[in-house]
């Protein structure tokens, strides 16, 4: 078990050695003597492409798995197979879909911004696959270690929204500019809850580092439950809070309004096809796991072990667990719920979800300084409990609740 | 060949990082300028915003890695987002009227743009005044200083030196905000 | 119109700060080839014109050139969604033309058949409108694979799951097969469990409520000024159900309630069809328990060369989306002079502007879906 | 007062039962319906209808029971019957049809023609595979391909063939009687006859 937990990181010296070694034959051979600082760097670049290309191999594998799980899942959730028809149990149809999408044809609307129709997706991929570059996959295993890491992450998730707008407006067509519009309000308004609570795991962690974060929630209270942040009354708050905003930064369902097929059609993709669409979509997944995988660095403990008896099974793979775990959910959720109105998404933003913020910003204050103990619980939980029924009554219930209504029988 | 290739392989090659920074910095200038000069107003927005990227950028490569994901965030995230936004709910007769100076030469236009650059020639000079003779930024300069947990940094200088400014600004903010709310919503009555 | 983005902004079509889009014909939730052209300001309806007559069939004329019985297979394509029904109302109207008895045991399996489409057609509106709330598909899919199990006995029975062709001139085509009424009633057993989850999947749900909740409020005395009739009219608390107000066939020897909402939105309409659906199981159990034995199809009727008396007659049932009546001119030949079908689907959609304006793009989807139209038997 | 959110985690735990159910449905009877099409095929209940074809008895030449009296193609809805009668060598007209088509991109399956035929000649078939390349050529079915013998019929709808084939068997005994009830009445007629003439004959040999 040691060994696998080392492999990948023992993968990567064994090619930094490989290319060390050939390097060092080729120069011999050809008699080259070489300048102090080039083997360093040289290494230095190597070690960038190889993380760079597990990077992206890791998650287009994820990718290419999740298409196929996704339909899969939503399919028995709905009392349907899905696809069964490619390779055994429909594994080979991300092949297929890829297939056909690189063998389509590239429509460019003749009124469209040629130039940004073509960049928008480029700039909506960019970001998406720079993003998982801070997440800690195991111990030990960060491919960018930065001290400011969520800011990072937040940074560039703000590219996204570009991307999305720049697809839209370039199409020129009435619904994708009202999909662009409504990308942009939604980003904004969720946006800062997402911040917020992930501000929460960083104040309580004491740094902006996703493998301090982690380590934070290192160990186990009683013996057995472990000290990630979720199993607090702040960090549950919180967690959910970042899940929600995580919906709706990734544009999945109930949070789908920018595509709102009922309405938009597809919103800012409705003038995509091709490998262009195929590009948006692949982004849209990349970006999901990376919000996923923060999320469970920031409140799931990260590569940690939920319970000490399992600490023998490699960190890296719980965190991919908990990343499975999440994905399915994500599915899940879409499943069952149907998607909001845009003044009702906003609202939920604004008076639900930025409060219910602050409030777990306070609680998590207050169970720092509380000392962490039952008494912290219970007031922190308080902090947070209070404000929910509050606010949920205000938004939700006092409107709209299925008990206010009488239906009158006539015989 | 082969000498050439020794040749090659001896050049300063670890001192080029130091060059990098041109190509963000030109970068910025390009896409500064271009933000000036285009028609389509929604190409200028974009413009900027490549400008705001490459700055981000530069900042990152200085070091500054907060600062430059701060200004990614702000800039790049919310302030873009806003101006896009303010350009796609414009009407857009007044946004007609905008013009590209060198399509139509006047002399009174020119004399506009002259004045124009006079002023931004004050404005540069006096931030270029400002960093280069006020004692925080000769501080702040010194790499080593700036080196350490940049971030940490940044938040114990915020809430132990500069917490009253911090605190007027943000009630500032919130004023601004109830007041923003206050007006859209005195719109919508009438 | 032309739009240009590029060089313009969103408020700019006609400088009244509106956008104008044709919703439709080609649109993923206007139930088929449906079109509405919206002005918005924003995401708000100002204006909400519809455009239909996509799919039509000549379905009227094609009648009038058919003889009487040729018409029957055309009516199933009407409202494909439950066309046992549709059958029931062209009979009925020829029935009262020509003044024919039906059989009791007709009678009852008219009802059957008819309360079974009901069953399937109320569940599936409540997949169709999740779908265009924008859930995906879940509520379809198991409005759908009960669906199926109704259909399947609708194809032991008529040889067909949709295009049944089953009800004659004074009758029906032909007996239930043996064993068919024990599976009806088995299979009808189960289904207020599967109602039950239905309603734990849909009626709490924070979302479905907050979208359907005060979405396109329609009065009572708007809703009978427009002439709607069915689920529509009686969330909007109209006591009017025509089972109870023609008491044709054997429904005044069933009991049943009709229920009626107060509120008059898209919730009630939803609701109401979830109630109506349990009625409609009372009403099979109780014809299952009283179905007596019999002939099926009066045989004084000749229906090759059907040729009824000088007259007109107008016959109307309570279809599961409303009034559904035929309007029927004899001149006493082997075709009808004048044939007119009054689909509750289109008498509908009239004041589908009135409940729209002043509401988002994603109500209008919402508030057409909860309308329940199926566009064979708006366009006919 | 609901907690909020209670009605989304409900509509959750529906989805979650229908997930672990359809895995646990092995019968494919209550949750998981779909026939996988290709490799499962349907069991057609007894009734089940799509398009007609004709009756023969024994040869498809001379046992073909469609006298072409063009009833059904009166009375088809869409009009997608197409008959012509067949003549014998001299140009008479014989009752049989020549030609005939039925174009099955036209066909509703409505059976009217099944009903009105005077002949119990045409019946509705439950093929369904009858996807072609050429929308013209293909899918209007002559008379040939229309042509299927009683025992098809039989096998596909046994119950309706089984009256079918008693409502022809009376039709025939009750033919078969009338005939031997003309023939005797004949007999009779002509055993009077004779009777008659023989009472009247003697007279004048008498």
């Amino acid at each position: 078990m040691h060994f696998l937990e080392n492999l990948p990181l023992a993968t990567k010296k064994f090619i930094l050695d490989l290319v060390k070694g050939a390097c060092g034959w080729l120069c011999t051979k050809l008699g080259i003597a070489l300048p102090p600082w080039a083997m360093p760097l040289l290494l230095t670049l190597v070690s960038i492409l190889v993380v760079i290309v597990a990077i992206i191999a890791v998650y287009m594998v994820m990718f290419a798995l999740m298409s196929v799980a996704e339909r899969k899942i939503l399919a028995r959730m709905q009392n349907r197979y899905g696809p069964n028809r490619a390779g055994w149990f429909g594994i080979l149809q991300p092949v297929a879909d890829g297939i056909k999408m690189l063998t389509k044809e590239d429509l460019v609307p003749r009124g469209a911004d040629k130039i940004v129709h073509f960049l928008a997706p480029i700039a909506m991929v960019a970001p998406a696959l720079m993003l998982p570059a801070i997440i800690p996959y195991g111990t030990g295993m960060v491919p960018v270690e930065l001290s400011a890491g969520i800011l990072y992450f937040f940074a560039l998730g703000a590219g996204t929204e570009l991307a999305v707008f720049m697809a839209g407006w370039s199409s020129n067509n009435k619904y994708s500019v009202m999909g662009a519009m409504r990308a942009i309000a939604q980003m904004i308004s969720y946006e800062l809850p997402l911040v917020m609570s992930a501000v929460i795991a960083a104040l309580v962690a004491g740094t902006l580092s996703p493998t301090g974060i982690v380590e934070a929630q290192g160990g186990y209270s009683l013996g057995f439950i472990p000290n990630w942040f979720v199993f607090t009354p702040w960090g549950f708050v919180a967690c959910l809070l970042f899940y929600i905003g995580a919906l709706a930064e990734s544009n999945r369902c109930p949070f789908d309004l920018p595509e709102g097929e009922s309405e938009l059609v597809a919103g800012h993709l409705t003038e995509y096809s091709g490998f262009k669409y195929a590009i948006f979509f692949m982004a849209e997944y990349v970006g999901m796991f990376a919000i996923n995988g923060l999320l469970v660095t920031l409140f799931l403990g990260g590569y940690k072990a939920p319970c000490p008896f399992l600490e023998w099974i490699p960190s890296w793979c719980w965190f991919f667990a908990k990343l499975a775990l999440l994905a399915f959910s994500m599915v899940w959720v879409r499943a069952t719920l149907p998607r909001f109105r845009i003044d009702q998404m906003m609202q939920f933003a604004w008076k639900f979800m930025l409060p219910m913020s602050f409030a777990a910003l306070i609680a998590a204050a207050v169970w720092y300084y509380a000392g962490r103990g039952p008494l912290a619980w219970g007031l922190s939980a308080l902090i947070v409990g209070i404000p929910y029924l509050a606010l949920g009554h205000f938004c939700f219930t006092r409107h709209h609740t299925a008990d206010n209504r009488r239906y009158l029988y006539s015989e | 060949m082969h000498d050439l290739f020794q040749r090659l392989i001896s050049l300063p090659w670890d001192q080029a990082p130091q060059w990098f920074f041109l190509f963000p910095a030109l970068l910025m200038l390009l896409a500064a300028a271009a933000a000036v000069m285009l028609r389509n107003l929604i190409h200028c927005a974009l413009c900027l915003t490549l400008s705001f990227i490459a700055l981000g950028v530069l900042f990152i490569a200085l070091g500054a890695e907060f600062v430059g994901f701060v200004q990614l965030l702000v800039y790049v995230g919310a302030v873009t987002m806003l101006i896009l936004f303010a350009i796609l709910l414009t009407p857009a007769s007044e946004v007609a009227a905008s013009n590209n100076p060198f399509r139509s030469f006047q002399l009174s236009k020119a004399l506009n743009a002259v004045a124009g650059g006079a002023v931004a020639m004050l404005v540069l000079a006096g931030l270029l005044a400002a960093i280069f003779f006020s004692p925080h930024a000769q501080a702040a300069v010194n790499p080593a200083k700036a080196a350490t947990a940049p971030a940490a940094a940044i938040g114990e200088n915020l809430l132990n030196h500069t917490l009253l400014p911090l605190q007027g600004t943000a009630i500032l903010l919130t004023a601004a905000l109830i007041g923003a709310a206050l007006l859209a919503k005195e719109d919508k009555r009438s | 119109m032309s739009f240009h983005p590029h060089n313009s902004s969103l408020n700019e079509v006609n400088g009244a700060g509106a956008l104008d889009v044709s919703l439709g014909p080609q649109h993923p939730s206007t139930h088929g080839v449906f079109r509405m052209n919206v002005r918005m300001e924003g995401e708000t309806i100002t204006k909400l014109q519809p455009v239909f007559g996509y799919l039509h069939r000549n379905h009227e004329k094609i009648a009038e050139a058919n003889s009487w019985l040729g018409s029957m297979p055309y009516t199933d394509r009407l409202d494909y969604i439950c066309p046992i029904t549709n059958n029931w109302a062209y009979a009925r109207a020829v029935e009262q033309l020509a003044g024919i008895e039906v059989p009791e045991r007709a009678e009852y399996i008219r009802v059957i058949v008819g309360e079974l489409t009901r069953l399937q057609n109320h569940t599936a509106f409540l997949g169709f409108i999740l779908g265009d709330m924008g859930a995906w598909g879940s509520a379809l899919m198991y409005a759908f694979r009960e669906r199926e199990k109704i259909l399947d006995l609708f194809e032991w029975l008529t040889g067909a799951r949709m295009m049944v062709n089953y009800m004659r001139f004074g009758g029906v085509r032909c007996d239930l097969p043996v064993g068919w009424l024990e599976k009806a009633r088995a299979y009808v057993e189960t289904y207020p469990a599967f109602l039950d989850e239905m309603e734990q999947l849909l009626t709490g749900n924070e979302i479905l409520l907050a979208r359907l909740q005060g979405v396109g409020v329609l009065s009572g005395e708007r809703a009978i000024n427009g002439g709607l009739s069915g689920p529509v009219l009686r969330a909007s608390g109209v006591d009017y159900d025509i089972r109870k107000v023609d008491a044709y066939g054997v429904y005044p020897r069933l009991s049943f309630r009709i229920p009626r909402g107060t509120v008059g939105d898209c919730y009630d309409r939803f609701m109401i069809r979830l109630l109506e659906a349990r009625e409609s199981i009372q009403i099979l159990q109780q014809a299952f328990a009283q179905i007596p034995a019999g002939p099926t199809l009066n045989p004084a009727v000749k229906q090759r060369g059907f040729k009824p008396p000088v007259g007109e007659a107008y016959g109307r049932i309570e279809g599961p989306k409303g009034e559904l009546g035929f309007h029927l001119i004899s001149q006493g030949g082997d075709k009808p002079y004048r044939y007119h079908v009054r689909p509750p689907s289109l008498i509908n959609l009239t004041l589908l502007e009135e409940m729209c304006l002043g509401t988002k793009i994603a109500d209008v989807m919402v508030i057409l879906g909860s309308i329940d139209i199926v566009l064979g038997e708006v366009d006919r | 007062m609901n907690l909020p959110g209670s009605g989304i985690l409900k509509g959750m735990a529906v989805t979650a039962v229908n997930f672990i159910g359809s895995f646990l449905d092995r019968a494919h009877a209550k949750r998981l319906i779909t026939e996988q099409y290709p490799e499962e095929r349907p069991t057609l209940v007894e009734t089940s209808r799509s398009f007609p074809f004709l009756v023969f008895d024994g040869d498809p030449e001379k046992g073909i029971r469609c006298t072409a009296c063009k009833i059904c193609e009166k009375e088809c809805p869409p009009q997608c019957i197409f008959i012509v009668k067949d003549k014998d060598a001299n140009g008479k007209p014989i009752l049989r049809p020549q030609i005939f088509d039925i174009d099955i991109s036209v066909c509703m399956g409505c059976q009217i023609c099944v009903e009105v035929c005077p002949f119990e000649s045409i019946r509705m078939d439950n093929i369904y595979e009858v996807s072609a390349y050429d929308r013209f050529e293909t899918l209007v079915l002559h008379k040939e391909q229309l042509l299927k013998s009683n025992v098809y019929y039989r096998q596909i709808h046994p119950t309706e063939a089984a009256q079918t084939d008693a409502r022809i068997e009376a039709a025939r005994v009750k033919k078969a009687a009338a005939a031997k009830a003309a023939a005797e009445k004949a007999a009779a007629a002509k055993a009077a006859a004779a009777a008659k003439a023989a009472e009247t004959q003697p007279e004048p040999t008498a």
